[in-house]
């Protein structure tokens, strides 16, 4: 059984999607759900286990076809890390969905919502095990698909969440085939669709303009779908009027996918060698990415909407994973998978307690949640935690992605990006400060709502807050997990 | 045109021809062009033409709702189903080998098993795609007719009381 | 310009996905831009089948003569697969036109956008 | 016999008891306080134990989050001079603080109790940190935990100061302080305060005045210029926060972080030869004869008090950019003497208020006549602040002074100078007044005699005893920092 | 021979794109897009992808054109006029040119020496009549050799089944409600 875990990462999931299409009462919809996301949990623990306990890539056949004929499922310490991330935050989020879904969505549609659910973490799931270029596309169109119909459910409370779906999977299949495009280059060049023999092929053949563009359009694809600044305009919408539980579950993983899968693409088969991945590529993500983080920063600041500050603020963030990666260096792309897995913590933690605020005002801004820190304080102090990893405040796993990011800029003899760096983040102070003031030092506004929370509202942020203190104060298995990860691209081959 | 009786007779000859073909499609695509995909999608027009010729409920009367998501579900279930005995039967996801004992056999097996599952999801899926379109389609005019009718006996009402 | 001539087929394709892809992007109608995302999209499935096409080949169901050049059969499996997902995207990109032009009464692009603001603007009155 | 271990977890472990104490006490205030007072008692006793005894190396981690970066306590000479500071003042604070409350009826106690021994936890977790993380966690709680103190009446005013108090303490710590923080991880590969320093030969010399800069503006609780306007602003806050936290607790913090980080980050050694530190001495210069200055032109007794807080922590960030082991050594001797003069002065200050409600040093005339304890008092500290002998001032300004001769720094002896000239100007100000000028008829300041009560009057006593005090056993206070 | 064949389709297909982007009412840009894709089929079929055409025209002519219909008969007849945008019709033709520099750098159109045909492929075509034994490569490669990415492309179609359930609610359910209570929203 242990050798069949990695297709069982993704096909717990998968097939169980279907299974739930057909319950029809939504407290067994949920609760089958929070079996599945529990499952594939346990199974990515099993995976990062098995992966860092025998230092080894685990690879798996497909129907039984060796790669490069057929399709390889790989975990290796990168995906192994990235696994228990989707299906952490998953398990969590679908635990506080139970609440958040029952308040934001009409109960017919559960066992539908929940089938789109699984498929979109199955189809995150597939992009991180898979060992196959083509692959990678399928899995990514079964996850976009079902998020826009899960972005478009907003619309029960919103009717901009139709827009915003439909601008969501306009962009997000523009995205999807340019990767195609620069993937089809790829092929042509090399005939070969596994990323391992890509990665031999190409190391083969010399450095071609068309390697160059292919190079450019899968990169120019995945920036769309990891909303890096500018192609980020689609973030904020989907994301602040999807219902809350699904842009929790977006907010923490889905564009964290698309980090990887773009690490995986330029590291794991261009490679650090390749001219236009050290000169073009690094040069494109620093620029943009500290561009990003102010634009995003600044943005979130002058926000008054919880879902869209946040989403704002996740270009930022984003911002400082694009600076890692284009660092070029094993010590920035480690940072870069440091801050990618806690921000998936932090972000979670924050877009499921302004749920529990949105649930019951419908949405949260700034008035509904003025005075709340009395009324639903472990909500409104989840926030405020959340808040301070994102400022990177010691003791948070915030402080530990801007601890090695730094490093790593400064390493690499960065000194003014590390400043610009450290300052967009400690901007950061700002538009959380906003936040405390106006839930703790503004009295309620006479005739506001009162709210009011249960422990089942604020235990699955809180869990994700434990979890990124804990990552804060016990951060040597993170950083080494996240040193190995990146040695796979920067060790292991070539 | 649900009251012509020609296009009535064509589609009565046309139909059940059409599922004979996409039948033809689903189980010679190892040695043609075809295979499950192409054929769902004719068996699926197939009942979309017999939903636009005899009207959508006598169409969902023929394949009913429920029905329909079992067919979208069951198809992918035994895709995946056929991937999980392999795995029972000891071998990697998929792999038709394990089967049977002659590997030729069990990829024949296999590719059978997996096609019918793609030909149902499909013909499933296609069909309830043209449903929820027609329906909505159908559902939006008649609502826009109760509301303009509504709205006449509003404006007569009005009328009245002001005489 | 042996080598244009050489690839013509491909730069063929390039104009027409060129032309959907403005589509896609140049603010507009919904529909329209359905249109023009499946004609980009149509025009990389050429780009593909393109380059599995073998000079004087044969498509590729095995004859049982040894002499016989098959075209590579790979490419289109690939974008068999390709123009399902495309069928699926079209399918969810139409639901939602009709739920915009439901709630919104327009599909115009520039007209939602403007609708969105007017509720961004009506929800913080609404707030303050 | 005590390990120095259990000293560690007793001092900052105390005040923690201390503050669940009140918070389980609250439906009892006599209890409350009482348990309060003990507690500090017991600190106090912890404090000047350690003091005597001295660091002997111990070091005690907490927390470990990787090999470098960890939690952890590690005492030395500085530190166990601060906490001695703070953990003797705490106790008579302490008791001020009960009588202040209660004489001007203040709402909300137990909130104000519960955070003053937070605060109390933090500055002893700040003295005896191990390294620059642990420091910086606890400089932050430091900060958040004044914050309802500073905030504690409520109006809009306090509100107002209270978001300057916070914006510009936490915003220069976030973003200065943090970043050095990092660069110096970065650089040196740890953070473990080390006798010598842990920059030298590891960092380009260009670099360090720059790093420098990070702490020197990252460290606002210092009040360098132009970085003081939280603590004019802190004063909104009742007297025996301005007292323990703005004379003791947060700025000694401040200056004490200063210190530690020229004396054990940078090395004394290297300062001096990358003469990295010539820039601040100017700035701290600046800052002396400024604030200096702008506390001649205010009249509100307790904003005076304020910047004069500001020029006298100028004098321990010049002693810290001074480099030299003798201006180090009169730096961390002024934390003390300055501590024990500034909180005396408040006191003063707040034993005025509870006896009369006055707060503007135009309606005192004539007031020490009513007060001469609490103005006899006043004029001691007022003393000690303008380093006249034989009160404990006079040690650390000599000290400072010689510093600035090892250093040929002509122009920060006149300084120093000025700046005496100046205090004595303004702190002199108000005991002449109260003592010699005629009471203007009808004020507050004509009438028998009128002192706050006890509980008020005997700290400020003690406070200015040990003024005194500090003059004739300053050998025990003298640290060396040689090497 | 079969640059005469391709080039005309091409040049055929660039024609219908042309005059579908141009045209003003919907319907006649359905419909000239049905017959670009019915054009395109025509062409996979040229150049030897059977089942991709036959695909082609089921999907691009048949299902797309039916769904887009049903859209067709609840939207606007015509679209709003629009000049040209610049800064798309910019990234366009940089797209274009960008794809036209690395196509000058591929192997020539038809070439057998290509590395596609001499990777991979070539087994493909020798195991399916050795392993699988079916004649229909492109179905061997499809069920059996990436049959996981089928199964991917089957569940894709189920997600969209799925999404366009939620969105638009399949049959009747609940729009009378909706309706009702947009109704009452107008009125209040």
């Amino acid at each position: 059984m242990m050798h069949h875990l990695p297709i069982l990462q993704v096909i717990v999931p998968l097939l169980a999607a279907p299974l739930i299409a057909l319950l029809r009462g939504r407290e067994i919809a949920w609760l089958a759900t929070f079996i599945v996301t529990g499952v594939t949990f346990v199974i990515s623990l099993l995976l990062y286990y098995q992966v860092s306990e025998s230092g080894a890539r685990l690879v798996y056949d497909l129907g039984g076809w060796a790669a490069p004929l057929g399709i390889v499922y790989v975990i290796d310490a990168a995906s192994a890390l990235v696994l228990p991330i989707v299906t952490g935050i998953g398990f969590v989020v679908t635990l506080a969905a139970r609440h958040l879904v029952t308040a934001e969505i009409d109960q017919r549609d559960h066992a539908l919502f929940f089938t789109a659910w699984l498929l979109t973490i199955a189809g995150m799931l597939g992009q991180v095990t898979t060992g196959d270029a083509f692959n990678i596309f399928v899995f990514l169109e079964i996850s976009s698909l079902s998020a826009y119909a899960l972005v478009a459910m907003g619309a029960g409370r919103d009717r901009r969440a139709l827009p915003a779906a439909f601008n969501y999977l306009i962009l997000g299949t523009v995205g999807a085939t340019f990767y195609v495009i620069g993937l089809g280059l790829l092929y042509m060049l090399t005939g070969t669709l596994n990323l391992d023999d890509l990665a031999v092929r190409l190391a083969d053949i010399e450095q071609t303009r068309a390697a160059y563009m292919a190079m450019a359009f899968i990169a120019l694809g995945l920036f769309l779908k990891m909303a890096l600044f500018p192609l980020h305009f689609w973030l904020v919408p989907a994301y602040s009027f999807a219902p809350s539980a699904v842009a929790a579950l977006m907010a923490a993983t889905a564009t964290k996918v698309s980090v990887y899968v773009l690490v995986r693409l330029m590291f794991g088969v261009f490679g650090i060698g390749f001219v236009g991945i050290s000169e073009g590529l690094g040069t494109v993500l620093l620029t943009l990415g500290i561009i990003g983080a102010f634009v995003g920063t600044l943005a979130a600041i002058i926000e008054t909407d919880l879902k869209k500050l946040f989403a704002q603020s996740s270009i930022a963030q984003l911002g400082y994973m694009a600076i890692g990666i284009g660092i070029m260096t094993p010590a920035g792309l480690a940072a870069a998978f440091i801050h990618l897995f806690n921000h998936a913590l932090m972000k979670g933690a924050l877009f499921l307690a302004i749920g529990v605020i949105g649930a019951q005002t419908g949405r949260a801004t700034m008035r509904t949640i003025e005075g709340a820190g009395r009324q639903i304080p472990m909500t409104m102090t989840a926030i405020l935690f959340g808040g301070l990893a994102l400022i990177g405040v010691p003791l948070t796993a915030g402080f530990i992605s801007k601890l090695y990011l730094i490093r790593a800029l400064l390493e690499s003899d960065f000194w003014v990006l590390a400043g610009l760096t450290f300052v967009s983040s400690a901007l950061a102070l700002a538009y959380v400060w906003k936040i405390v003031e106006a839930a703790w030092l503004k009295p309620r506004p006479e005739g506001a709502p009162d709210l009011y929370e249960t422990p089942m509202m604020w235990l699955p942020a809180w869990l994700l807050v434990i979890a990124t203190i804990g990552f804060g104060i016990f951060a040597s298995p993170l950083i080494n997990g996240a040193v190995q990860a990146a040695a796979v691209f920067f060790g292991g081959q070539s | 045109m649900q009251d012509d009786p020609v296009i009535r007779v064509i589609a009565k000859v046309l139909i059940p021809t059409m599922m004979l073909f996409a039948l033809y499609v689903q189980f010679h695509g190892d040695y043609g062009p075809g295979g499950g995909f192409q054929a769902g999608v004719i068996f699926a027009a197939a009942f979309i033409l017999n939903a636009t010729v005899f009207g959508l409920n006598r169409g969902r009367h023929v394949w009913p709702a429920r029905l329909n998501l079992l067919g979208v579900a069951l198809g992918v279930l035994i895709f995946g189903g056929t991937g999980v005995a392999t795995m029972v039967l000891g071998e990697n996801f998929l792999s038709y080998n394990a089967l049977s004992d002659d590997p030729i056999a069990g990829q024949h097996l296999g590719i059978l098993l997996v096609e019918f599952g793609v030909g149902l999801t499909v013909a499933a899926v296609m069909v309830a795609l043209f449903f929820a379109f027609a329906g909505r389609v159908s559902h939006v005019r008649l609502l826009n007719k109760t509301r303009a009718h509504e709205k006449t006996l509003a404006e007569k009402a009005k009328g009245a009381a002001n005489d | 310009m042996t080598s244009l001539l050489a690839q013509w087929n491909y730069f063929l394709v390039i104009i027409l996905m060129m032309l959907g892809f403005y589509a896609v992007i140049a603010r507009g109608n919904m529909v329209k831009k359905m249109i023009g995302l499946n004609i980009f999209q149509t025009s990389v499935f050429m780009l593909y089948i393109s380059m599995g096409k073998v000079s004087n080949g044969t498509a590729p169901i095995l004859t049982g003569d040894s002499s016989t050049v098959y075209s590579n059969p790979l490419p289109h499996v690939l974008i068999l697969t390709a123009i399902v997902v495309g069928v699926a995207t079209t399918a969810v990109g139409y639901a939602l036109i009709i739920r915009i032009q439901e709630s919104f009464n327009t599909i115009e692009d520039d007209e939602i956008i403007e609708l969105m603001d007017d509720d961004e603007a009506a929800s913080e009155g609404r707030a303050s | 016999m005590l390990h120095s271990e259990t000293l560690i977890y007793a001092l900052l472990g105390l005040p923690l008891v201390a503050s669940l104490g009140v918070l389980l006490l609250r439906k009892w205030p006599n209890l409350r306080d009482g348990q309060a007072v003990l507690i500090g008692l017991l600190t106090a006793a912890c404090a000047i134990e350690f003091f005597a005894r001295g660091a002997d190396g111990t070091s005690l981690t907490l927390l470990a989050m990787t090999p470098s970066l960890s939690i952890s306590f590690t005492p030395e000479p500085l530190g166990l001079l601060f906490a001695l500071v703070a953990g003797c003042l705490w106790p008579l604070a302490t008791v001020y603080t009960i009588s202040y409350l209660r004489g001007v009826h203040e709402d909300n106690q137990t909130r104000f109790m519960f955070f003053y021994a937070i605060a109390i936890h933090a500055a002893m977790a700040i003295a005896l940190s191990g390294n620059l993380l642990t420091l910086f966690v606890f400089y932050e709680i430091l900060t958040f935990s004044t914050y309802p103190l500073v905030t504690h009446k409520g109006t809009e005013d306090a509100r107002q100061a209270g978001r300057v108090y916070l914006g510009i303490l936490v915003a220069s710590s976030v973003v200065f302080l943090l970043f050095g923080i990092i660069g110096v991880w970065v650089i040196a590969g740890t953070l473990d305060f080390t006798a010598g320093g842990i920059l030298a030969g590891k960092i380009d010399p260009i670099y360090v005045p720059f790093l420098l800069g990070l702490f020197a503006f990252g460290i606002g609780k210092a009040a360098l210029m132009p970085l003081h306007r939280w603590l004019p602003a802190a004063m909104v806050a009742p007297t025996p926060v301005s007292a323990l936290l703005h004379a003791v607790a947060v700025v000694k913090a401040g200056v004490f972080t200063v210190l530690k980080v020229a004396i054990y980050i940078f090395g004394l050694d290297f300062l001096t030869s990358t003469g990295a530190s010539e820039w601040l001495i100017i700035v701290a210069s600046f800052s002396i004869l400024a604030a200096s200055i702008v506390a001649l032109r205010k009249t509100n007794l307790k904003a005076r008090l304020a910047y004069s807080t500001v020029s006298q922590l100028g004098y321990i960030v010049l002693g810290a950019a001074l480099a030299s082991p003798l201006a180090a050594s009169g730096a961390a001797l002024h934390i003390a003497t300055h501590a024990a003069g500034k909180i005396t002065l408040f006191f003063c200050a707040g034993a005025i208020y509870v006896a009369h409600h006055l707060s503007d040093i135009k309606d005192m005339d004539g007031l020490g006549r009513r007060m001469p304890i609490t103005y006899g008092a006043f004029a001691l500290a007022a003393l000690s602040i303008i380093g006249v002998p034989p009160l404990g001032g006079a040690w650390s300004k000599f000290m400072l002074m010689g510093g600035a001769l090892d250093g040929q720094h002509m122009l920060v002896l006149v300084v120093l100078m000025v700046s005496s000239l100046l205090n004595l100007v303004y702190l002199g100000e108000i005991v002449l007044r109260g003592f010699f000028a005629p009471a203007k008829a009808g004020s507050v300041a004509d009438g028998g005699y009128a002192e706050a009560p006890w509980a008020c009057v005997v700290p400020l006593c003690i406070t200015a005893l040990i003024s005194i005090l500090l003059f004739f056993s300053v050998d025990f206070f003298i640290l060396s920092f040689t090497g | 021979m079969g640059f005469i064949i391709d080039a005309t389709l091409i040049a055929f297909l660039a024609l219908i794109a042309i005059s579908a982007l141009r045209r003003k009412r919907l319907f006649g840009m359905v419909m000239l897009s049905g017959a670009f894709s019915l054009v395109a089929a025509t062409l996979f079929l040229v150049l030897d992808a059977v089942d991709v055409a036959f695909t082609e025209a089921a999907v691009g002519a048949g299902i797309s054109t039916v769904l887009a219909l049903a859209t067709l008969s609840l939207v606007p007849a015509e679209e709003k006029p629009h000049s040209i945008a610049i800064v798309p019709a910019f990234l366009a033709l940089t797209t274009g040119l960008l794809l036209s520099i690395a196509v000058s750098d591929l192997p020539e159109f038809g070439a057998a020496d290509a590395p596609i045909h001499n990777h991979v492929a070539p087994e493909f075509i020798i195991g399916s009549e050795e392993k699988i034994g079916v004649p229909n490569v492109v179905t061997s490669v499809l069920a059996s050799y990436r049959g996981y990415d089928t199964l991917g492309e089957t569940v894709v179609v189920f997600t969209a089944a799925i999404a366009v359930l939620l969105i638009i609610g399949g049959w009747t359910r609940r729009e009378t409600e909706t309706a009702e209570s947009t109704e009452d929203d107008h009125a209040g």
